[in-house]
């Protein structure tokens, strides 16, 4: 029955690597249009989440909450466009994380201080009971995640690889300046960027909070899809989706199997060491764009 | 098209012209590009040295391959007496070797002396700990550095911008202040990967004039890349022309001006030299 | 061809950057539909700031305009974005070739031709015309442009500004790392636009040999200033002006000609 | 005269609800105090909040401020972190640091630690109470022997702390224990919940914290552990841990000093004349009854009723926080004094004295029907007689380390 | 060339710290003549004290990240080693004069910030800021995890020795301030010779070009080794301050993600390679946060409970972080001087 355990681990490992999957992409997308790490992802999961459960605690349907998030997810994106990404243009990314440190404060303030700090339950109407499939034990939570997700990143690979945007968004990345010059419309592509940004928070936390709670500590699980990015590359959606399913692997298997050696408690910081291994093989992640430099 | 070499190498294994840098058979290539393919020169002691031709012909590459950055896929680079497969790039300064580039690669942060006295590091002895307390043998170590890179400031006309942030300076200047980087140390072989661009005709003629007394009065070694067709003529003892990663010629300024290889895929018909920019 | 209206003036324009260092303290000068103009001066004189705060592109390196009018075809340029400027058709070519490093060579084409929303055919048309210009870029246009040779960049740059069809190309030292065919072949190219479709061209040059030998007028800066302005063949005459503008060097005597005062 | 109550509250951050719960029963009770009886004796109650966040660094430097202000009566923070942080200060400063249900289970022990009061519980008592429960549950604690427990607990100091005492539990009771870590902040418990159900353990104990205990409840579901098997310790019984699980939570079961819901006299009389007047505390009036609130309730009376048994001693005035701290070491409200403050059935009774700083508390378990708490035991005394000696070992320890003249208290309470 | 690119910082950093040592001189007999003698112990422990400690921090990561140009975000775990290294080595050694407990556990600090340098050699930017992250996660877990570093304590929480120096008690608040204090000067004046002498040139050099830093001769490998062993170093020095002088408790989670967040934002919004830019950011995060508290209580306090004053300070902060970088990437420093030539400007101008 060993290799049911294992197959058992192995497969809840990957599933739950799907949930952090959900928290990359959006960090994915903002990176590849201005080259930044941006650390407000977390407080606009949270956001989303508290907007969307409060809505529907107050008694509006379900679409009409959804609906009003989006607005609301659209309003920040533009809202961040214009009063820190546009003074900003052109500053080197560390002064952009920075930033978007401090976005995250203001979103992370606003959302309690119009929601309020309750801790909510948020019931997506999907059952979570166990599933076995030969034997081996699936939540139907985490298969209807995943469904999502590959749904999630299906739809943006098609979007960039089918529309000229893509290319757009590299070039933004790449020269800020040289982006202008070209004519690009940096407050376009920001704007659209960040909203899209917002939802998929919007996803991921739904999904996040019907596993946790809608509660402050869903913008924690932003440390989950860290590891997930440094693997699978920044820039790329398809890594965010490889790498999660590695670190999600890597790091239950590591909690079951190793973690009795050192103690367990490992999994805070396994997919770290994990990732960072790897990376010193390929310096840019499984599928990010490597450094193009040259003298 | 055959490779027109005016005069054959002189291998410094078994020469007995000992030469300041030679490459033997250097080929490079970056999938599918072949940035040089099997090129052989030397360059004599004291020589300035220009290496023309197109744009992409693999002129910077071979600056590159010469100061270990790329490593060649073939052949062997010659450096005072050394022969290497691939140039160890940490070691070229204890080599008696400074670059400049082709784009600016000066520290924007430091001011224009620090920079300059920047290309003096390989000489420091001086540990940090004796630094940071100020030994005597530190302290005597960073005058002198500084001491240097001020005759070089002075030398170079820069010392009017002595202690600003080199970013900040003009792009002209940056150039100048990159030279300064690179002569401090007085180096026995110095690249320069288009010194001049960027510069007015008369900022041209300084910097031939110090290129020239830079060999003149130090004896260096200068091989240099310029796109300034009148430059290259008036500063270099001998030219040597890539097109396509070969050595299309190689001679002095004479034979190459009149070479119709060279006119073909470089210069362009002979009235626009005249017309061009001749100091 | 004829010379039209004026396309793009800049009347007494000050800038600095950082609300600090002032580079500019009163740049005039004028475009019209059709012409070529050269901008001379010497290392630090202002070129490139001025081409930056004529296509909108100071505020992102932190620069204001303190006084003075831009006029881009009739209208404030200086209160439209760098894109609707580029839209109108005032596209520029930045100094120091800023590609986009990791797109490749015919990417970066492609991008600069966006703005027009072209469709396949045209794209492909587009870019054609572009490697009939440079030859090299076709052979390199699969490799990412950050790795290709400086000259080969300078090329990129300048096609994908071509891509965007411009009425006013500004070009800021287009020569720079160029071999001197390649340096004959752009400037001709441009002038053949210039017959044809009546392309304006605006071009901030140290080379000013070649400049000047394409130019319709000049204007000359010193230490941010316009001293001169002039036609090209006026100036291409008279050696004591060239002495005047090509400057001297950085040395202690001239330091204060090119240390930007405070503001 | 007043008496100052300084509140290092936390209502934002990670431990909001707690913090909201617990600092809004307290205020509410000291209110009630205020407003019916016009104060303790005649004294006044004030007090006002600094928001720590939960962050140490935040509670000292509040203290710092607060202590400033005249009439201190006792601290309160509610934070394992700044109490630790201010040990040292409340001995110079001599004014007494209640510890309600956490703090450090050797300041249990008076005749070391004269100023902290770990009321009520400490994590020994606690552990002891938990395994004394789940003994009842099984038909006494004989039947014990052979079972398998698991203790799932969070990985903070917090968390480790009960380790040795479950293993000594374990031997005396003949259970094998697996102590299972979850990483801090525990929002992913896939593989602990896999190896658990391969364990396939009698009953799990939950010492979570925050929102790792309602991913433990909703994994537990999802890997078809029953939840009605888990059994939660005091900083995983509230309502908090549970809403968010949904229908997982039902049947979980935690540990309580004080039992939950509005109907006990207090607590009407808070909703009716506090909450009546518009002066309640809690945003949310569904909140009243919650369990953080009632632990503040609680703890607003252990304070009230400290001050008022100084009073006694002292005068009818504003107190010293060393007076104070002498109200605390005779605080004893038996059952029929706690049915006079309206709690009968909130909580039990307490007894501390000199050498025991906590109070001999008994716990009570309450399980979750989906929508509210109910109590499922009986009162249940936790095992002193084999926790007493661990935790004057480890005090002993500490005052030998830090040069403490340990107190007799046989002598003090003759002088007295 | 450069890591996350501070070239655009870089422009205007490296200057000699204040040109006007009569400023310095002045701060100095401030902070050691006048502030023992008339400042309150709340102005000692809760925002002098902790000050220094977080200043210090800053010095430390500015070293790294400011002047060699690698990110951090594991700055709090060195604090931890710090931290946990002077504790133990007070314990288990106790003759051991506490200047050298500090400077062992500096150089503790040192050791394992080298190891987590080692991939700087070959990753940057934001994938080199992640990877620094398994420093966080992993010293935490380890300090969480082996109760020999906490003396088994069960709680986890340890308390410290009180402090004193050549048999000097230094228990009071002043005190403990006081060797703050020396502690912080002495590191200072070392990082400032530091920062100016050809090694502290040849970490901007790194920074600004690499290959051009190799060309030249720098030893880039074992200058970026050095980077992060000093500014470790520093760090953990910080880490001793802030159990020591400061809380005198020590618990992992007192080093969390957040407090290392918090020096990186005191160096960048103080400046990037500057050592004014280190106390400057520290006041910042240090007297703000108190002084927005305390505003917000005298104005607001009746009307609405501290919860929603805490949220609204936090919305306030988020929004000046923005405006600072807005209003000067180049952090405070560069801010201030701008602001002082103005003043200088229009002084000479009228006078
Ligand atoms: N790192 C690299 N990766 C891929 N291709 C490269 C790389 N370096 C050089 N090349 C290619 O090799 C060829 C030679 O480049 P090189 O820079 O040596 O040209 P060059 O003679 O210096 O040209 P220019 O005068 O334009 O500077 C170019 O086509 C360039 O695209
Ligand atoms: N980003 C900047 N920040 C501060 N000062 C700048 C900046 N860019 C340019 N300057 C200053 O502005 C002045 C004008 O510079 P500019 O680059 O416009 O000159 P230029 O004529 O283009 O020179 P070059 O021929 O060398 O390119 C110079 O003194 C320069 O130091
Ligand atoms: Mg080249
Ligand atoms: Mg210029």
């Amino acid at each position: 029955m060993e290799w049911q355990f294992f197959t058992e681990v192995l497969v809840g490992g990957l599933l739950s690597g799907v949930m952090y999957s959900l928290v990359a992409i959006g960090f994915v997308l903002i990176y590849k249009t201005s080259g930044v790490l941006n650390f407000a992802q977390g407080a606009l999961l949270l956001f989303a989440a508290l907007t969307f459960v409060s809505l529907a605690e107050r008694g509006l349907p379900v679409w009409a909450a959804i609906l009003l998030t989006l607005a609301a997810m659209t309003i920040i994106g533009a809202l961040i466009e214009r009063t820190v990404l546009r003074p900003l243009v052109n500053q080197p990314p560390i002064t952009l994380f920075m930033a978007t440190l401090g976005v995250s404060y203001v979103i992370e303030g606003a959302a309690q201080l119009l929601w309020g700090t309750q801790v909510h339950g948020l019931d997506l109407g999907i059952d979570d009971l166990p599933l076995e499939i030969g034997g081996v034990l699936i939540s139907s939570f985490d298969l209807f995640a995943a469904a999502v997700a590959g749904a999630m990143v299906a739809a943006l690979t098609l979007f960039f690889r089918y529309t000229r945007i893509g290319l757009g968004f590299r070039a933004v990345a790449d020269d800020q300046l040289a982006a202008l010059a070209v004519g690009l419309s940096l407050d376009r592509i920001w704007t659209a960027v960040w909203t899209a940004a917002g939802v998929v928070a919007l996803v991921a936390g739904l999904l996040w909070g019907a596993r946790l709670g809608v509660q402050f500590s869903l913008s924690l699980v932003v440390l989950k899809a860290l590891p997930v990015l440094v693997l699978g590359g920044f820039d790329s959606i398809a890594g965010a989706i490889v790498g999660g399913l590695i670190v999600g692997a890597v790091e239950k298997l590591a909690e079951v199997y190793l973690g009795p050696f050192v103690g367990g408690g490992i999994e805070g910081w396994i997919a770290y060491v994990a990732a960072l291994g790897f990376l010193l093989i390929r310096p840019s992640g499984l599928f990010g764009a490597k450094l193009v430099e040259r003298v | 098209m055959p490779a027109v070499l005016s005069e054959p190498v002189v291998s410094p294994a078994n020469g007995n012209v000992p030469s300041a840098l030679a490459v033997e058979a250097v080929s490079l290539s970056f999938g599918g590009v072949t940035a040089l393919s099997d090129i052989s020169f030397a360059v004599a002691p004291g020589e300035i040295r220009a290496v023309i031709g197109p744009n992409g012909a693999g002129k910077s590459s071979l600056l590159n391959v010469v100061s270990g950055l790329y490593q060649p896929d073939r052949g062997r680079v010659w450096l005072g007496g050394h022969s290497f497969a691939a140039v160890p790039t940490d070691r070229l300064a204890k080599l008696g070797v400074s670059r400049t580039f082709q784009n600016l690669a000066l520290f924007k942060g430091l001011s224009v002396l620090d920079n300059v006295a920047a290309g003096l590091s390989h000489r420091l002895r001086a540990g940090v700990l004796a630094q940071v307390i100020g030994l005597p043998a530190a302290r005597r170590e960073r005058a002198e550095a500084h001491a240097r890179a001020e005759e070089l400031l002075a030398f170079l006309h820069l010392d009017g911008v002595r202690d600003r942030p080199a970013g900040t300076l003009p792009y002209g200047i940056q150039k100048r202040v990159e030279l300064a980087r690179a002569l401090v140390a007085r180096p026995r072989l110095l690249l320069l990967d288009e010194p001049m661009a960027g510069m007015t005709l008369t900022e041209k003629r300084d910097l031939s004039g110090h290129i020239r007394a830079a060999r003149d009065d130090l004896g260096t070694t200068i091989v240099l890349i310029e796109h300034d067709v009148g430059v290259v003529m008036d500063l270099s003892d001998r030219i040597a022309v890539l097109d396509y990663g070969r050595l299309i010629a190689d001679g002095t300024p004479d034979d190459i001006r009149n070479d119709p290889v060279v006119i073909d895929a470089y210069l362009g018909v002979a009235h626009d030299l005249e017309a061009g920019e001749g100091i | 061809m004829t010379i039209h209206e004026v396309l793009l003036s800049l009347d007494g324009v000050e800038a600095t950057y950082n609300h600090a260092i002032r580079a500019l303290s009163g740049v005039s000068l004028t475009v019209r539909t059709g012409e070529i103009v050269a901008l001379l001066g010497a290392n630090g004189a202002g070129k490139t700031t001025a081409l930056k705060a004529l296509s909108g592109l100071l505020p992102a390196e932190r620069g204001q305009i303190a006084a003075g009018s831009i006029v881009y075809d009739g209208e404030d340029a200086t209160r439209r974005s760098p894109a609707e400027l580029v839209r109108a058709g005032l596209v520029q070519v930045l100094e120091g070739r800023h590609c986009f490093r990791s797109l490749t060579v015919e990417d970066n084409l492609i991008v600069g031709g966006q703005v027009r929303g072209l469709d396949r055919a045209a794209l492909r048309s587009e870019l054609e015309r572009i490697y009939a210009l440079f030859p090299r870029l076709r052979e390199r246009r699969r490799t990412p442009a950050g790795l290709t040779s400086g000259g080969e960049q300078q090329m990129t740059a300048i096609g994908r500004a071509l891509m965007a069809r411009p009425r006013l190309l500004v070009l800021d030292e287009p020569s720079m790392g160029l071999a001197p065919l390649v340096v004959e072949g752009i400037f001709a190219a441009l002038k053949r636009l210039n017959r044809e479709e009546g392309l304006s061209i605006l071009v901030a040059e140290q080379n000013s040999t070649v400049a000047l030998r394409h130019a319709d007028r000049a204007s000359v800066l010193e230490t941010g200033r316009t001293v001169l302005d002039g036609s090209a063949a006026d100036l291409r005459e008279r050696d004591d002006i060239k002495a005047f503008y090509l400057g001297f060097g950085v040395g202690s005597s001239t330091a204060a000609a090119t240390t930007p005062t405070a503001a | 005269d007043e008496q100052y109550f300084p509140l290092q509250s936390y209502r934002v951050g990670p431990y909001a609800a707690g913090g909201t719960g617990f600092f809004g029963g307290f205020i509410d009770y000291l209110t009630l105090v205020n407003n019916r009886d016009g104060g303790v004796n005649g004294v006044k109650l004030t007090w006002d909040e600094c928001e720590t966040q939960y962050e140490v660094e935040r509670g000292v430097e509040c203290y710092k401020r607060q202590k400033n202000r005249p009439g201190v009566a006792a601290w309160n923070p509610l934070s394992v972190g700044i109490a630790y942080a201010m040990i040292d200060d409340v001995g110079r400063d001599k004014v007494p640091l209640i510890t309600v249900n956490h703090g450090r289970t050797d300041s249990t022990d008076g005749r070391v630690f004269k100023y902290v009061f770990p009321l009520l519980l400490n994590p020994y008592s606690e552990s002891s109470g938990i395994v004394n429960y789940i003994g009842t549950r099984e038909g006494g604690l004989e039947k014990l022997k052979g079972k398998k427990i698991v203790v799932l607990y969070h990985g903070s100091p917090y968390g480790k702390e009960t380790i040795p005492i479950y293993q000594l539990l374990a031997e005396k009771y003949g259970f094998s224990v697996e102590q299972v870590e979850v990483p801090h902040p525990g929002n992913e418990q896939q593989s602990q919940w896999l190896s658990i159900r391969r364990t396939k353990p009698d009953y799990v104990v939950l010492r979570g914290w925050g929102v790792m205990n309602p991913v433990a409840l909703k994994t537990a579901q999802k890997v078809g552990f029953p939840a009605d098997r888990i059994i939660g310790n005091v900083w995983s019984n509230s309502e908090e841990d549970v809403i968010p699980a949904g229908d997982a939570a039902k049947g979980y079961t935690a540990i309580t000093t004080q039992a939950s819901g509005a109907d006990y006299p207090v607590l009407q009389e808070i909703a009716k004349t506090v909450y009546g007047a518009g002066k309640g505390n809690l945003d949310d009036k569904k909140r009243i009854g919650s369990v953080y609130h009632n632990l503040g309730i609680v703890n607003g009376i252990l304070n009230v009723e400290a001050v008022r048994i100084a009073q006694d001693k002292f005068g009818k005035r504003t107190l010293t926080g060393d007076e104070v701290r002498w109200g605390f070491e005779h605080l004893r409200l038996d059952p029929a004094r706690v049915e006079a403050l309206g709690a009968k059935g909130l909580f039990h009774s307490i007894n501390v004295s000199v050498a025991n700083h906590e109070g001999e508390g008994r716990v009570t378990f309450q399980q979750w029907d989906g929508a509210k708490w109910k109590v499922v035991s009986d009162w249940i005394a936790p095992d002193w007689a084999l926790l007493r000696p661990i935790i004057e070992k480890s005090s002993l320890a500490y005052a030998a380390e830090h040069g403490i003249q340990v107190r007799d208290p046989a002598a003090e309470d003759a002088s007295n | 060339m450069t890591d996350l690119a501070l070239e655009k910082a870089g422009t205007a950093t490296v200057r000699r710290l204040s040109p006007a040592p009569f400023g310095i001189g002045v701060l100095l007999i401030v902070a050691y003549g006048v502030l023992p003698l008339v400042a309150s112990e709340y102005l000692f422990d809760a925002i002098l004290t902790p000050f220094l400690a977080l200043a210090l921090a800053g010095l430390g990561l500015n070293i790294l990240t400011g002047y060699a140009g690698q990110v951090s975000l594991g700055s709090s775990a060195f604090m931890a080693v710090g931290a946990y290294a002077a504790y133990n080595l007070a314990l288990r050694l106790p003759g051991l004069p506490f200047l050298l407990d500090i400077l062992l556990a500096g150089l503790v600090a040192a050791a394992v910030g080298l190891l987590f340098g080692l991939p700087s050699l070959r990753l940057r930017g934001f994938y080199l800021a992640v990877s620094t992250l398994a420093a966080q996660f992993f010293v935490q877990w380890v300090f969480n995890k082996v109760g020999w570093f906490s003396n088994n304590s069960p709680s986890g929480i340890v308390t410290v020795p009180p402090l004193s120096v050549a048999g000097m008690p230094l228990d009071s608040s002043a005190g403990r301030y006081l060797f703050a204090l020396g502690v912080v000067t002495a590191v200072t004046l070392a990082v400032w010779r530091l920062v100016e002498s050809p090694t502290g040139r040849a970490l901007v050099a790194l920074r600004d070009h690499e290959t051009a830093a190799r060309v030249i001769g720098i030893p880039v490998l074992r200058v970026k080794l050095l980077a992060f062993a000093v500014s470790s170093f520093i760090i953990g020095v910080a880490g001793v301050l802030w159990a020591f002088a400061y809380l005198r408790t020590v618990e992992p989670a007192g080093f969390n993600l957040d407090r290392s967040f918090q020096i990186l934002f005191i160096v960048i919004i103080g400046g990037l390679a500057s050592l004014r830019g280190a106390f400057l950011g520290a006041a910042l995060i240090v007297v703000f946060p108190l002084l927005l508290a305390r505003l917000g209580e005298a104005l607001l306090g009746g009307l609405f409970d501290s919860g929603v004053l805490e949220m609204s300070q936090r919305i306030v902060l988020g929004l000046l972080i923005v405006t600072f970088l807005i209003a000067e990437p180049a952090g405070l420093t560069a801010l201030l001087d701008r602001l002082w030539n103005r003043i200088a400007g229009r002084f000479r101008r009228t006078g």
